[in-house]
């Protein structure tokens, strides 16, 4: 049976019915399998919609954070007046205690300043990061010796201290940098130090990564091409990195609303007018033993922002994990 | 043998045995009705291509299957008792006491914290109360019967002190020192170089002389098979598509995807230079398996069989001689056709 | 064989080592492993030197080493009588086109996130060529040759089974059309039926493109189906280099009559009476090489001289080189380590007889055909 | 090994001087004067001067760090030339004119209170972390995982301050389960001491034990799946040996990293804990120290803090070596 | 004065005996050394307690005789001569320090004496410096340096003179200052052994002269002070201290919070515990209304007019144009201001630095309704703030408002940003740590337009207040401000002996400023305190805004 011999021809493909293998096409397609990913998404798109849009909503709705509504609260002590805060139809979670101002329209602006420092910082940490994980992990010796000792440095900082202890003068510097004096340079202040003591945490996990992955034969492969140690770093070990970073970065966005909060309730937050959610639960911790609802609001706004992104940074990851579905 | 009901059962005796593992992507049928048998002191291989199923298959053997994530059918008699029905902690004691397994990569095999000899001590403790000293000499025996120079010194190692055959020799030790009657060696010299491989190879035949142990031999290399084996099993996809005594399978193939097999390996007494004849196509994923018979994609004898039962039956296993099974849909005076054909171009007598 | 030709490599007195490192902030360098110590070569055009030896013997070093993906220590490369090994990374990417590889792990070698067209059109991109009828098309017509359907241009290779993606590896080191290749492993990781497939495509691809080969791999009997010439490694050093014919029928060195009989062959009679020469313990560690001949702690021909004296490569006889102070002459001519089915040895002619023949039976007893009795001086070594 | 340990004391001493040094610039920045804070209402610029000269605070930032670390070893007086020098004996953190007091003094008063927080929590997080882990990874997929996962999430979600408050909310407030926590020495009153720090200690608990459910249970899964559990299942060791002796020591070299740090990083003073049960604790000196632009204090705090990290380190490594016999400390 | 008391003794007797609780969440007293303290409270604890002054101010609720004094040391509040620029002061028989030996003039001269060492005394009052006959050097300096150095202790001595019996000191002024008995109640000029003298860190070891002494000391959180009876201290030489309890315990580093559920509760020790200041959150609880006590805390709460005055400074230097400051005066919403710090509970609406319970010194200043053209309204006038700003030949500016940052204040910077903002002014927040707060405004360069502060008067005369907030030598001139005219006449306003001419002259001193807008006054405070069930008497003593401490007791069961 010589034909035996003779067929070498093109195979049959085995498994082609499975799915196209890029990265997005994996993640969409095993994030859609997960229903309570798919609506937590669902809700992280509705929340960047209400804070993007606050101020339209809040313009529907004929509130607003700034102004101060004498008539709810008492002249005695400044207490909301009424049950729970002074919920009414005027001001549908009640109002601020001392000024009057809508509870309701301060949580849609705070929700909008903290998804602004919070998405910054994350991407500002994830692009510090990666390149200076690649770098360090791909160019090795010397420059990864300085990269590793000032990530150590960095990371045995006691950073909430720090952060504390610096937002004066650095945010006075920032405004001499020609950052806008207020909130802008307050908000790039937090944005920076978030991503300063954040990127070491990343940068290793990606360097670990990167040290694996040059490793593999196919970078070898593409320098026996000749190309270019730009090409080798961007082209090819960066595509699989993504997925750690994108893991990183899911993860990474919800701790940093919760860190925003926590520097805002120690007093290192948005200026007024503006506040955002740790400055209201900050607010809230000389009342609420009376007005319980100042505790609750931003409080579980805050955990449903929380939990809702670490619940897709959860699906994602499961969906990037090479292991999934192994069992 | 396996299926025919009446008869006395083998030592160890498999039939029909599936195992279905759920996954994300779909079932997979990692053994798909899977039968053989074998008696002590005797070896069966198993061979077949990556993932045709013979590591499932083993380790279904050994009760090893996590049966919370997979389904497992039919039956495994070993010894007369029936192990796919066995609970839990029955199989607990059968396992590393009456049947043993050793493993393909001896460098990940061990415990990397702990000391070769605690480890070996701690076969010996999970199924008898002995004290320790006997325990130590009982493995510094069985180290020195595996070929480890100076064992007692050895027996405070750990195992990255070891290079890999030494490694897999204390895997053998650690298996064989309660004296198992069935020793299961999956792919046990996969990883080793062939100077070492052929050192295993007979120290494993060595120790089966000396216990009296059934041994199944799990390998893709054809050249180990004809070495050691008694009785072989082709598995592909899933399933076994030939089985019989090492001289049937090697010289009296019946399948075509044995055929394929034999004709595709590079052999040392082969014309030098010459074209291999390779199988076609690729092997199937097993959760996509091919109805009909697994093999019928890349089968070049499918055109000699009238009709599509290739496409839409599944054969199923044929006696052919005195324990020759094959699982082919070819009519017997084709498949015999077929054999002598290639067989010839082996270089072979043919029947 | 045009002896005349400028070789398509030449490898002379190759070393890489690589340094030990203590690890901490200062790190020092406590030794080195001589992964490749000495090691010469040629290929010539449109043919294959098979490079064999256990795992860690420095064949992939070696491999890199020429592709000066590695620095190598000391030695001289050249390819097409170019000397390269003086040359920047940038001065060798035009060189690169000459040159590519193939490798073992068809998963590892291809980039996971990358589509196949892209990886098989990598090369054109990194050097800038431009194929007439443009890249996709040139791609195309490449993934038809080495055997892949062209519409699956758009998929990743984790599609693919282990063959399919072998091919594709193939398919971007021949995409420049280079003159050499050095392929590290690429069928160690293939099932037996596919791997054959991959062999025969390498030797299609050597027919038509005229392209040498360094051909990499641990296991003799694929060498001997694709390799023109052999070299033996141990650790880091060639025991033996001769032409195929020369290497299988009268090897000259211990370690390689080890080797060649440690294979198992998978015929059942034969096998059971082949004489087997087990080589005792393991490869020693290349950071930590025996004196002498390196060889000598395993080796069944051993004396005092072996822990001594290291044995130069000696071209023993024309086209056969071997680096042993007591190669294995009187087995010339004869089969002292394989014996063969009784059937076949019974129609075994002559030694050396007709060889070249199509005949597959006398080929076969060229080989081996001897008495499997001839006895052998004893060594340390254990016999069967 | 020894060596070892030399050489990663040299570093970490390296490490701990470059961060006074990065520690000493970043302070100099800031805009309060820590002379005008000495010098109450009726300060005039002559007392100013000389207070600032006193502090030591009219020196260039690299003479005062210079002085600082002078001051570590041989000890330090401030004000030498005035007639009432202050002396601060070595190892001399610096001297908070603020508080009166040696750092180091304030700090090795401030200690305890971090110390039992931290420890205490500790424990609680290590056995719920651990044990729910493991717990999950065996019953991977099921409901309990779910639970264990679910109840992990909300552990990390939940922004420490908001448990807190939350927790004085419900139990003390509203059940008056507890009294108001306000710290006393457990050997004063050991049991107010308990009543008061079994919140702090159950809310760190939580925030912690979340992320170490995850990480075991990871880690349990990964080592689950390597080949020499499968070799300890196939000697026929009981499932519970398999998974204590086999699985989770070889998968605890990620948890003991963990939790050396993170004990460390506590040890440095649990800031929002500590300012929402009112602890006496570093972290709450801490926070007073910045209000206060209590230089001396804040430096000695960064160093006592990232000494303990770095020291952590070192120890995280050298348990490492214990843990597993591969890793060769060179 | 304002505060009329609400409720003004506990319940029960007094008795001797016991231990008083003072509940505080400052981790440790600013200073203790007599030289050094400064703040209302301390002064009035630590004179209650263990610094025994020459003359001290009697125990009333009643504005008018709270803040009248009476000899201490001294054997009456002083003789004046010189036109009152001569102060003599005769010490009491019997008066001792703690290890017995008596109290002389020397140690009253040395402790004063202390004040001049500037390097080593730090944060104290400086009147010694300012008011003594002591020459000052070209750099503003005093010729003395103290007793340390003892460089200049020759003219220290000429002018401050001991008789020969040690019985008489005599404090030679460079200007007559006629209320210089009340300058002599502050603890910066009472007694130190020089023997005990520890320069900087006397403070950790003070050596008592009152009835109790400090047996311990313990900073921070969880720390206390604890003081015991003084056993040299003879009653019989000392009528002004009632010295009832055996104990005082000072618990520092408590959580507010903490404070007030103890207080509310009051149970154990806590009965007879004190604090000094109540939560928002709780005023609800604790009062009816700003003057009203709930039933069940009747006669434990007090809520009266503290002695502070609270305003914003504007910065002249920064905002030269009057029209400009005025404009921000009248855009200030003062109404929402004060409802944020806690409405009729936080105080009255200011017209001025002088409170009405400073009794003679104040008369309204009529700032609110003619000094800025018309009348303003307490919410403001954006509209007449627009007017100001048009006629001011500026354009609206842009301002920085300095604030120590807390919850609170965060709200009152937004309320400032807003309602000046309605007038076109540009204002912007800027929170700095409490801590560092007035290390900040202090310094010309750091601070800005706008400075949020608070003042309250040294002793009842507004010569603690005039001159140290608006000329340039003043301790607190956060305005900057330096008007010739203005500071010639608080010049004579300082010497002028006629009280009741001195008040007018303060009266119109303070108008003038606030007619020059130099700060907004937003509001007299008014403060809430809540004590134990078993303490007494329950009132605030305006000598300090403080508690009573020389008069309080445990209530006997
Ligand atoms: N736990 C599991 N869950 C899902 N699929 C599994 C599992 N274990 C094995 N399989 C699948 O079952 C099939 C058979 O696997 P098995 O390990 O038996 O192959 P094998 O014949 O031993 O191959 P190899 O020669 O590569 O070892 C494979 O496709 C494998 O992917
Ligand atoms: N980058 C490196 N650093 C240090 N040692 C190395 C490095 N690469 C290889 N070696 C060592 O050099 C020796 C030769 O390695 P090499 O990879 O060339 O062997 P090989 O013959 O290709 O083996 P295999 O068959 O396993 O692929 C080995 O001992 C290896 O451990
Ligand atoms: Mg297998
Ligand atoms: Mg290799």
């Amino acid at each position: 049976m010589v034909k035996v011999a003779l067929i070498d021809g093109p195979d049959s493909l085995t498994g082609s019915e499975v799915a196209s293998r890029s990265l997005r096409k994996i993640v969409w397609t095993r994030l859609r399998r997960d229903k309570l990913a798919m609506v937590c998404l669902f809700i992280l798109i509705a929340l960047y919609l209400i804070a993007i849009f606050a101020p339209v909503i809040c313009g529907l709705l004929g509130v607003d954070p700034y102004s101060f509504d004498k008539e709810s609260i008492s002249d005695s002590g400044g207490g909301p007046v009424g049950t729970w805060g002074g919920i009414s139809t005027e001001h549908p979670l009640g109002v601020e205690w001392g000024t009057g101002r809508d509870i309701f329209a301060q949580l849609l602006y705070g929700l909008r300043i903290s998804l602004l420092i919070a998405t910054t910082a994350t991407i500002l940490t994830v692009f510090f990061g990666t390149v200076l994980g690649i770098i360090s992990g791909y160019a090795g010796g010397k420059t990864d010796a300085v990269i590793g000792r000032t990530m150590d440095l960095i990371l045995a900082f006691p950073f909430l201290l720090i952060i504390l202890a610096m937002s004066g003068v650095l945010t006075q510097r920032l405004t001499a940098l020609g950052v806008p004096d207020g909130n802008p340079s307050r908000i790039t202040y937090l944005i920076i130090v978030l991503s300063i003591f954040g990127w070491p945490y990343l940068a290793r996990i990606v360097r670990g990564q990167v040290l694996s992955v040059r490793e593999r034969e196919f970078v070898e492969a593409s320098i026996a091409m000749g190309a270019s140690r730009y090409r080798i770093l961007f082209k090819e070990i960066l595509p699989n990195l993504w997925a750690p970073i994108l893991v990183y970065a899911t993860l990474t966005l919800p701790t940093y609303v919760g860190t925003e909060a926590a520097l805002s309730f120690l007093g290192v937050g948005v200026l007024p007018p503006d506040t955002s959610f740790g400055g209201m639960l900050g607010n809230s911790v000389s009342y609420f033993s009376v007005v319980p609802s100042y505790l609750f609001i931003p409080g579980v706004v805050l955990v449903v922002l929380v939990v809702t992104f670490n619940l897709v940074g959860d699906a994602v990851r499961d969906a990037l994990d090479p292991r999934a579905g192994r069992v | 043998m396996a299926g025919k009901a009446n008869s006395q059962r083998a030592f160890l005796e498999v039939s029909d045995l599936s195992v279905q593992f759920p996954t994300e992507d779909g079932i997979v049928r990692a053994v798909d009705g899977v039968s053989f048998a074998i008696e002590r002191g005797k070896t069966l291989a198993i061979v077949g291509e990556s993932g045709s199923g013979k590591s499932v298959t083993a380790q279904a053997v050994m009760g090893l299957i996590n049966k919370r994530n997979a389904d497992v059918s039919g039956e495994v008699f070993f010894d007369g008792e029936d192990l796919v029905a066995m609970p839990e902690e029955g199989l607990r004691k059968l396992r590393g006491n009456k049947m043993a397994m050793i493993f393909q990569d001896p460098m990940s095999s061990l415990h990397p914290f702990y000391r070769i000899g605690d480890q070996l001590t701690e076969a010996v403790n999970a199924h008898e109360k002995v004290s320790k000293a006997s325990a130590r000499d009982r493995a510094i025996e069985m180290l020195h019967k595996v070929g480890i120079p100076a064992p007692a010194k050895r027996f405070d190692d750990y195992p990255h002190q070891f290079s890999g055959g030494m490694r897999q020799r204390v895997m053998i030790a650690m298996a064989l020192i309660n004296s198992p009657s069935l020793l299961i060696a999956d792919e046990p010299t996969t990883a080793l170089d062939v100077t070492v491989q052929a050192q295993i190879i007979e120290l494993i035949s060595q120790l089966q002389r000396e216990f009296d142990t059934a041994v199944i031999l799990i390998t893709h290399d054809l050249g180990i098979v004809a070495d050691v084996a008694d009785e072989v099993a082709v598995m592909y996809g899933a399933r076994v598509v030939e089985s019989g005594s090492v001289d049937d399978i090697f010289y009296h193939p019946q399948m075509p995807y044995t055929l394929g097999l034999l004709a595709s390996i590079p052999r040392l007494n082969q014309v030098p230079g010459d074209r291999l004849d390779p199988i076609p196509g690729n092997p199937p994923s097993p959760l996509r398996l091919p109805t009909g018979c697994v093999f019928n994609p890349r089968c070049v004898y499918q055109d000699r069989v009238t009709g599509d039962v290739c496409q839409t039956q599944r054969p199923a296993l044929e006696d052919v001689g005195a324990g020759h099974q094959v699982r082919c849909h070819l009519p017997a005076t084709e498949r015999q056709a077929v054999a002598d054909l290639t067989l010839n171009l082996l270089g072979r007598p043919s029947r | 064989m045009n002896e005349s030709q400028e070789p398509a490599l030449r490898v002379t007195d190759l070393r890489t080592y690589f340094p030990v490192r203590s690890k901490g902030l200062f790190p020092k360098t406590v030794g080195q492993v001589k992964a490749v110590d000495g090691v010469s070569f040629s290929v010539q055009p449109g043919q294959t030197l098979g490079l064999v030896g256990e795992s860690g013997c420095g064949k992939s070093t070696t491999g890199r080493s020429v592709l000066r993906l590695i620095e190598r220590t000391s030695g001289r490369i050249e390819f097409d009588g170019l000397d390269v090994t003086e040359m920047s990374s940038r001065e060798m990417v035009p060189i690169r086109r000459k040159a590519a590889m193939i490798f073992q792990d068809p998963y590892n070698a291809l980039n996971p996130r990358h589509t196949v067209g892209a990886i098989i059109g990598a090369p054109f991109a990194v050097q800038g060529v431009k194929p007439p009828g443009g890249v996709r098309k040139a791609v195309q017509e490449l993934m038809e040759r080495v055997g892949l359907n062209p519409e699956h241009y758009n998929r990743y290779p984790a599609e693919f089974s282990g063959g399919q993606r072998q091919r594709i590896g193939i398919a971007r080191a021949v995409a420049l059309k280079p003159k050499f290749i050095v392929c590290d492993e690429p069928v160690s990781a293939l099932d037996v039926s596919i791997q054959a497939q991959v062999i025969n495509l390498l030797r299609d691809l050597q027919d038509d493109f005229g392209i040498a080969y360094l051909f990499i791999a641990h296991d003799l009997a694929v060498v001997r189906q694709i390799a023109h010439h052999v070299a033996v490694m141990y650790l880091g050093q060639v025991m033996e280099l001769a032409t195929r014919e020369d290497l299988y029928s009268r090897p000259l060195h211990p370690y390689t009559h080890a080797l060649l009989s440690a294979i198992p062959i998978p015929d059942p009679r034969a096998q059971r009476q082949r004489e087997h020469i087990m080589l005792s313990g393991d490869l020693p560690s290349p950071a930590a090489p025996p004196s002498g001949c390196v060889f000598h702690t395993r080796c069944f021909q051993a004396q005092d001289i072996c822990a001594v004296e290291k044995p130069e490569i000696i071209e023993f006889e024309p086209g056969h080189k071997v680096a042993c102070h007591f190669p294995i002459v009187e087995f010339l001519g004869t089969a002292p380590i394989t014996g063969l089915d009784p059937g076949l040895t019974k129609q075994t002619g002559a030694a050396g007889e007709d060889r070249g023949s199509n005949d597959l039976i006398r080929e076969i007893g060229t080989d081996y055909g001897a008495a499997p009795n001839t006895p052998i001086d004893p060594g340390p070594a254990i016999w069967r | 090994m020894s060596a070892y340990v030399v050489r990663r004391v040299i570093s970490m001493i390296i490490l701990l001087l470059l961060l006074t040094l990065v520690v000493f610039i970043l302070f100099s920045l800031l805009p309060a004067d820590p002379a005008r804070l000495t010098c109450g209402k009726g300060c005039t610029p002559e007392v100013l001067e000389a207070n600032r000269h006193k502090l030591g605070f009219d020196l260039p930032v690299i003479q005062q760090y210079w002085e600082f670390m002078k001051g570590l070893f041989v000890g330090r007086i401030y004000a030498a030339d005035s007639p009432s020098p202050v002396v601060c004996n070595a190892p001399c953190l610096g001297y908070s004119f603020k508080r009166g007091e040696e750092v180091l003094v304030l700090i090795k008063d401030r200690l305890p209170p971090t110390i039992w927080l931290a420890l205490g929590a500790f424990f609680l997080w290590l056995a719920a972390g651990i044990s729910l882990g493991i717990y999950a990874a065996l019953r991977r997929g099921r409901w309990q995982d779910k639970t264990v996962m679910g109840i992990s999430l909300a552990g990390y979600s939940l922004p420490s301050f908001f448990l807190g408050l939350m927790a004085i909310f419900f139990i003390v407030i509203r059940l008056q389960l507890l009294p108001y926590p306000s710290y006393v020495s457990p050997f004063e009153n050991p049991i107010q001491f308990f009543q008061t720090m079994l919140l702090p200690w159950i809310v760190l608990a939580i925030l912690y034990a979340a992320f170490y459910m995850r990480l075991t249970r990871n880690q349990m899964l990964e080592v689950l799946g390597d080949d020499y559990i499968r070799t300890a299942r196939a000697k026929g060791l009981p499932e519970r040996v398999v998974i204590r002796k086999h699985a989770l020591r070889a998968g605890l070299t990620p948890i003991v990293t963990a939790a050396g740090l993170d004990l460390a990083g506590l040890l440095g003073g649990a800031i929002i804990t500590e300012s929402i049960f009112s602890l006496p604790g570093l972290g709450s000196l801490a926070v007073n120290s910045v209000n206060d632009a209590d230089l001396p204090v804040i430096v000695g705090i960064t160093l006592v803090t990232a000494t303990f990290i770095i020291v952590a380190n070192l120890i995280v490594d050298l348990l490492y070596a214990v843990i597993d016999p591969r890793v060769r400390l060179v | 004065g304002g505060g009329s008391s609400s409720s003004t003794s506990g319940g029960g007797e007094p008795a001797k005996g016991g231990t008083l609780y003072y509940l505080t969440n400052a981790e440790q007293f600013d200073q203790i050394d007599p030289q050094r303290i400064y703040t209302g409270e301390d002064l009035a604890f630590f004179n209650g307690t263990i610094y025994r002054t020459l003359t001290a101010y009697k125990f009333s609720p009643d504005a008018a005789e709270g803040t009248s004094i009476v000899g201490d040391l001294a054997t009456d509040t002083g003789t004046a001569t010189n036109g009152g620029q001569t102060w003599e002061f005769t010490i009491r028989d019997g008066a001792t320090f703690q290890d017995g030996s008596p109290v002389t003039c020397a140690d009253v001269a040395y402790g004063t004496s202390r004040t001049f060492a500037t390097d080593v005394i730090t944060g104290g009052p400086t009147y010694a410096i300012s008011m003594l006959d002591i020459p000052t050097l070209e750099d503003g300096s005093s010729a003395y340096k103290g007793p340390y150095t003892g460089e200049g202790q020759e003219l220290f001595d000429k002018a401050v003179t001991c008789s020969a019996d040690g019985k008489t000191i005599t404090f030679n002024l460079s200007r007559p200052v006629p209320d210089f008995n009340y300058t002599v109640t502050l603890t910066a000029f009472a007694p130190v052994p020089k023997a005990s003298d520890t320069g900087e860190k006397y403070g950790d070891a003070p050596v008592s002269s009152g009835p109790y002494k400090i047996e311990s000391n313990k900073n921070g959180k969880g720390g206390k002070m604890v003081l015991v009876r003084n056993d040299k201290w003879d009653p019989a030489s000392d009528d002004y201290r009632k010295a009832y309890p055996d104990t005082w315990q000072v618990d520092y580093g408590l959580d507010v919070k903490v404070i007030d559920q103890r207080l509310l509760a009051s149970s154990g020790n806590d009965a007879t515990a004190l604090a000094n200041g109540v939560e928002p959150e709780q005023l609800g609880v604790i009062f009816k209304s700003p003057t009203e006590v709930n039933p069940e805390f009747a006669g434990r709460a007090i809520s009266e007019l503290d002695p502070y005055v609270r305003y914003l400074a504007i910065n002249v230097q920064k905002v030269p144009n009057l029209k400009i400051r005025q404009a921000i005066a009248v855009a200030l919403d003062r109404d929402a201001l004060r409802k944020n710090a806690g409405g009729d509970f936080a105080g009255d609406y200011a017209d001025g630095v002088i409170k009405p319970n400073m009794g003679v010194d104040y008369a309204p200043s009529g700032m609110w309704e003619t000094l800025l053209g018309e009348k303003v309204a307490d919410a403001g006038n954006p509209e007449l703030a627009k007017k100001l700003i048009a006629a001011s030949g500026e354009a609206a500016p842009t301002i920085t408002f300095d604030y120590p940052q807390s919850p609170t204040a965060d709200k009152a910077a937004a309320i400032v940003v807003d309602s000046l903002g309605k007038a076109g002014i540009t204002a912007k927040p800027n929170p700095i740590e409490p801590g560092q707060y007035y290390g900040v405004v202090f310094d010309p360069e750091k601070a800005h337009e706008l400075i949020n502060a608070g003042w309250g008067p040294d002793w009842p005369n507004a010569s603690t207040i005039i001159p140290e907030l608006f000329t340039p030598t003043g301790g607190f001139n956060l305005s900057q401000y330096d008007n010739a005219d203005f500071n010639a006449a608080v010049e004579t306003a300082k010497i002028e002996p006629d009280r009741a001419k001195q008040a007018k002259m303060w009266q119109d001193l303070n108008t003038k400023a606030m007619a020059d807008v130099v700060v907004i006054p937003t509001r007299f405070g008014r403060e809430q305190r809540l004590v134990g069930k078993q303490i007494g008497p329950v009132y605030l003593w305006p000598a300090y805004g403080s508690w009573p401490y020389a008069e309080m007791y445990a209530v006997q069961q």
